[in-house]
């Protein structure tokens, strides 16, 4: 590890600074993130992230156990919503194989990734109440999280690491009665939205707390690369869904939400915030939708069990819940996949926390970053 | 049976060991917290000579020095601030320039 | 208190007589202190876990005896029964001292709690600034907690305390004042037997000022406790638990007794200062009964109070640093003053006070209140109309068929 | 009152005073003082003067010492290189301390002409002495003037507290396209 300790102070003084160490184990760093807090009293100088407490090599893992058998892991990519990553893979190694996925297959996955998109942010906005410092709304997004839980159990037989997905398709089918079952979870769920907003998100304390704080404007989320909804809380109107589409996101008719400082300034953390709000609220159309028109047939293309996709690399983009999640998959025509990466959205959001942090409160790092919705596995893989 | 003149002569301890506390410390904070011992003891005796005359007049005077304590201590602390912005010491000895 | 030792001590003179009251001083300290502060303060963390359950849809602590209320007792024994870890680089003798300075600070305070008219273990006649004063030690047991404890976060909930605690006795103290200038003294009792029984004869209801020091002192109150929205001092998803992360067992105990023991001592003030206090009205001459009935009425006006701040708790997030100073510095002290300059204005041109402004300033609060409670309601009836069971997975299969 | 108490008390007050002037460490000092301030309070309340008590508890140890402790930790203060310019004077002032408090305390409680009320019981005390009442009329009538020049003085200190505290605005550090330090 070599991260620079030093800082240089602009006037050349020694001042009263403090070297705060958050994390790994620190109760708001969600898992083993951290940071190394340079802090003027309250103010923070600098909070240098340090990578890699929760590297797992996935990446070199794929290069040993094949494709069907990579399916697994990429679970672990980002274990909050394990299906984008589920999905990413799975259409890499289609792309790269020319496979042609059956429509109600692709239903499936959309069914399967929104619900996960909604899960995924149900915990990371409940999770930065509790940063906050309110701890109501965490529970209540727990439970709404936990039937989501249930339902996705139905479908895959897990409730974490799901590994329904398939070169070339799902596992299995969506359960006896499974549409009407997520219909009415989700006119039980419209309300609850709202509820939420009542209790924390137009709450005045919490407003305050997010208002204008960390901005980062359009032109600078863009050169960071920030992606998924921490861009379009900088009021860029990007979404891979819509604009790049993949699977059968064509089909349905959904709005992109963007972040328009309603409370403060575009792209401050209020505007993180209730993107992912609004965010759930257009997964729940597009569930609509998929289980409205979802066509009957196979959900599973044919693939051979010794797959071997022929020599060449292919870039996926996906739209994960944590922002824009590229996949690029090399293959030299054997077994095995020659290189595999993944870029995620959680990775270039821990890049810019470092600017971000110069001059705020230390209080303000934790909402920065629950307002990024940093998932450490998806930083380190 | 104790009388004012017993809490005098506590008193008169207390403000002595104060004075050797400020002739002996280099770090001024401690300079500054023998001041206020002086201080105190200095209102312990007006409490006292109170007591002993039966007239509220000593501890009309102790309001008056306590709020003048107060006063002491914010600047004189945020002159040690300023001064350890400075200097990077709290040291008597070092700061006897009279300028920064 | 003094009378029963007399009687007790009978003709015993000088230093006899001296130890005596020592004796009695410290035995009776000794069971209102383990018979009621210590229990009390048990008490309301699971009161406080039980009833957050409730309001986060969740069950609570319901194992230990029945609904779980003797949790407490289980905790209590468990943390007295853990390993005292003392860090290698923490300053000793001052790790193990802060503890009991805290709860000197809390526990002092129940010294001038008034329960009913005669149930006071000393009515003071400077009560109110008694009470200021002891639970302003409770800072320097913080700061000394933090500070020893040689860690950054502790020493960052230290400073975090001690700025908002001195900060907010401006305002809290002056906050005080209408019901002290109302009542023309500072003894409890005597602040208590200014108001009547009937609530609009508290003196929250007095004037639209008054209204303002009750809302104020609570507000100021909350955030010398360190409770929510202004538990900056041990915000655990900040400073890992602030000056106390270094503490385990008893010690740590010794810390959250005295703060949700605080809770009661911060409802028990708004009682005696603005919600009446024990005041009933004189419905029999015995005094036993009078007494009980005082005791009951004044329980249940505290223990609201620290139910409402149980509520705050669930519900609020947390402010930051600069928020907090600055809502003391520049609305809560001038506001403050607002409230004392206009009581004092209102005595000098009312001075038998104004019963149509009493009426006024009650019926709005109460008009408040309502609208509240019915908006509570509709939450709650559209919060049952959400049909929770049919969605479990057993349930479900019913859905499917 | 009896002497044992005094006594008792006393020398708590002088071995915490004694601990503030001693101790390397200056937290433990300050730790001191306010134990000592803490006596006082009490011989305060010996003493009839109530109010004057609850305000050096309020006033004292509740701020001025938190303050102090607030200053100490901020700045992490610790033991530090406190000996006395020459290694004798720190005998000799405690000497010198020693002798005058001595002689000082033997006048005064030797002659009862030196204090009022001596070591006897002091005056009778009127109704109410030493309480908020009492302690208010003379405060608002005789001393009126003090009182308000006190506010001025307050004002002062408060508006030269942080004039002097306070710090130019810390330029944020520049930055270069890629956020490095420049």
């Amino acid at each position: 590890m070599s991260v620079e300790l030093e800082v240089h102070d602009s006037q050349g003084l020694a001042t009263e600074e403090m070297t705060l160490n958050m994390g790994p184990q620190h109760p708001s760093t969600h898992g083993v993130l951290r940071f190394i807090v340079k802090a003027d009293g309250e103010v923070m100088r600098r909070a240098i992230p340090d990578i890699g407490y929760l590297h797992r090599s996935i990446e070199k893992i794929a290069e040993k156990v094949g494709w069907h058998g990579f399916m697994p892991y990429t679970d672990r990519v980002d274990y909050v919503a394990a299906m984008a990553c589920n999905q990413g893979w799975a259409m890499a190694a289609e792309r790269l194989a020319d496979i042609e996925v059956p429509r109600r297959g692709e239903y499936c996955r959309v069914i399967a990734a929104e619900l996960s998109r909604i899960c995924s942010h149900l915990l990371g906005v409940g999770a930065m109440g509790m940063d906050l410092g309110a701890i109501t709304p965490f529970t209540h997004a727990i439970r709404e999280r936990e039937m989501i839980m249930d339902l996705i159990e139905e479908l895959c037989g897990a409730r974490l690491t799901f590994n329904y997905m398939r070169i070339g398709g799902v596992a299995w089918d969506l359960p006896h009665g499974y549409v009407e079952k997520v219909s009415h979870y989700l006119d039980h769920f419209e309300p609850v939205i709202e509820e939420f907003n009542q209790l924390l998100g137009l709450n005045r304390i919490y407003v305050k707390r997010l208002a204008d704080v960390a901005t980062v404007d359009a032109d600078m989320a863009i050169a960071w690369g920030l992606v998924g909804p921490n861009l379009r809380g900088s009021g860029v109107d990007f979404d891979v869904r819509r604009d790049i589409p993949y699977s059968v996101y064509e089909d349905f008719d959904f709005d992109v939400p963007v972040g328009s400082g309603e409370m403060g300034t575009t792209g401050d953390c209020w505007d993180r915030y209730i993107v992912r709000i609004r965010e759930m609220d257009e997964s729940m159309r597009i569930l609509r939708q998929a289980l409205a028109g979802i066509p009957e047939g196979p959900v599973i293309a044919r693939v051979p069990r010794n797959f071997k996709p022929p020599v060449g690399d292919v870039h996926v983009k996906i739209e994960a819940p944590r922002g824009e999640q590229s996949w690029y998959v090399s293959s030299d025509g054997s077994e095995y996949p020659h290189r595999v990466h993944i870029r995620t959205g959680s990775f270039t959001a821990m890049g810019i926390i470092d600017r971000l942090s110069r001059g705020l409160m230390i209080a303000d790092l934790v909402a920065v970053i629950a307002s990024m919705d940093i998932v450490a596995p998806e930083v380190d893989r | 049976m104790v009388g004012p003149a017993h809490f005098m002569a506590l008193s008169a301890a207390l403000f002595f060991i104060g004075a050797a506390g400020v002739a002996t410390r280099r770090n001024i904070v401690v300079i500054f917290m023998s001041v206020e011992l002086m201080l105190n003891a200095a209102n312990l005796a007006f409490v006292a000579v109170a007591r002993g005359l039966g007239t509220m007049e000593g501890q009309v005077i102790v309001f008056f020095v306590m709020t003048l304590a107060a006063a002491e201590a914010a600047v004189g602390l945020a002159v040690i601030l300023a001064m350890f912005r400075n200097r990077q010491t709290v040291d008597a000895g070092e700061i006897s320039l009279l300028k920064w | 208190m003094q009378a029963f030792l007399d009687t007790l001590l009978g003709d015993a003179a000088g230093l006899e007589r001296q130890l005596g009251y020592l004796a009695g001083m410290v035995v009776f300290g000794a069971v209102v202190v383990f018979g009621f502060v210590l229990p009390f303060a048990g008490i309301v963390t699971w009161a406080e876990r039980r009833i957050w359950a409730r309001i986060q849809s969740r069950v609570g602590p319901n194992r230990v005896g029945p609904f779980g209320f003797l949790q407490w007792l289980a905790d209590g024994v468990k943390n007295i029964l853990k390993e005292d870890i003392i860090p290698t680089v923490a300053d000793r003798p001052l790790f193990r001292f802060a503890p009991y300075v805290v709860m000197v600070g809390f526990v002092g305070a129940f010294v001038c709690v008034p329960f009913s008219g005669d149930l006071i273990i000393a009515d003071l006649n400077i009560g109110i600034l008694y009470i200021t004063a002891v639970t302003s030690l409770v800072v320097v047991g913080i700061l000394m907690a933090g500070w020893s404890s040689n860690n950054r976060w502790s020493l960052l909930g230290g400073i975090r305390a001690a700025t908002q605690i001195i900060s907010y006795e401006i305002p809290a103290s002056l906050a005080i004042f209408p019901a002290v200038l109302l009542s023309g003294t500072l003894s409890m009792q005597g602040i208590i037997g200014e108001q009547g029984a009937a609530p609009w004869q508290w003196h929250m209801f007095h004037s639209p000022f008054t209204l303002l020091g009750f809302g104020l002192f609570f507000t100021a109150a909350l955030a010398e406790g360190n409770r929510t929205p202004f538990d900056l001092a041990e915000a655990e998803s900040e400073l890992v638990a602030g000056f106390a992360t270094e503490y385990s067992g008893m010690r740590s105990t010794l810390f959250f007794m005295a703060e949700w023991g605080n809770l009661y001592v911060i409802g028990a003030l708004v009682t005696t200062l603005y919600l009446g206090g024990w005041q009933v009205p004189q419905f029999t001459y015995n005094p036993v009964l009078m007494n009980l009935a005082q005791v009951g009425v004044f329980m249940g006006k505290s223990l609201a109070c620290v139910f409402f701040m149980i509520w705050l708790r669930a519900t609020l997030p947390r402010v930051r640093v600069d928020q907090l100073m600055a809502m003391c510095w520049k609305y809560m002290v001038p506001l403050a003053m607002l409230s004392v300059l206009g009581t004092a204005t209102m005595m000098v041109a009312l001075p038998n006070g104004s019963h149509t402004l009493r009426m006024a300033t009650f019926a709005v609060v109460v008009g408040v209140v309502i609208r509240f409670a019915f908006k509570v309601r509709f939450h709650l009836k559209r919060a049952r109309k959400l049909d929770y069971t049919s969605l479990s997975p057993g349930a479900s299969q019913g859905l499917s068929s | 009152m009896s002497e044992l108490v005094f006594y008792l008390l006393a020398a708590i007050t002088v071995l915490c005073a004694l601990g503030v002037i001693t101790r390397p460490n200056p937290v433990h000092s300050a730790l001191f003082l306010v134990m000592t301030l803490f006596m006082l309070a009490v011989f305060y309340i010996i003493l009839e003067a109530h109010l004057v008590a609850a305000l050096q508890i309020i006033v004292y140890a509740g701020a001025v010492m938190v303050l102090f402790l607030f200053v100490i930790t901020l700045l992490n203060l610790k033991g530090d290189p406190d000996e006395p310019a020459h290694p004798l004077l720190r005998i000799v002032a405690y000497a010198v301390a020693a002798t005058l408090a001595a002689g000082v305390a033997i006048v005064l409680m030797g002659d009862a002409g030196v204090v009022p009320g001596g070591a006897g019981a002091g005056a009778v005390l009127a109704e109410g002495f030493g309480g908020t009442r009492a302690l208010a009329r003379i405060l608002f009538t005789d001393y009126l003037v003090a009182f308000e020049l006190t506010s001025v003085l307050l004002l002062v200190a408060v508006v030269g507290a942080v004039v002097l505290a306070q710090r130019e605005p810390v330029a944020e550090a520049p930055l270069t396209e890629t956020g490095e330090d420049a």
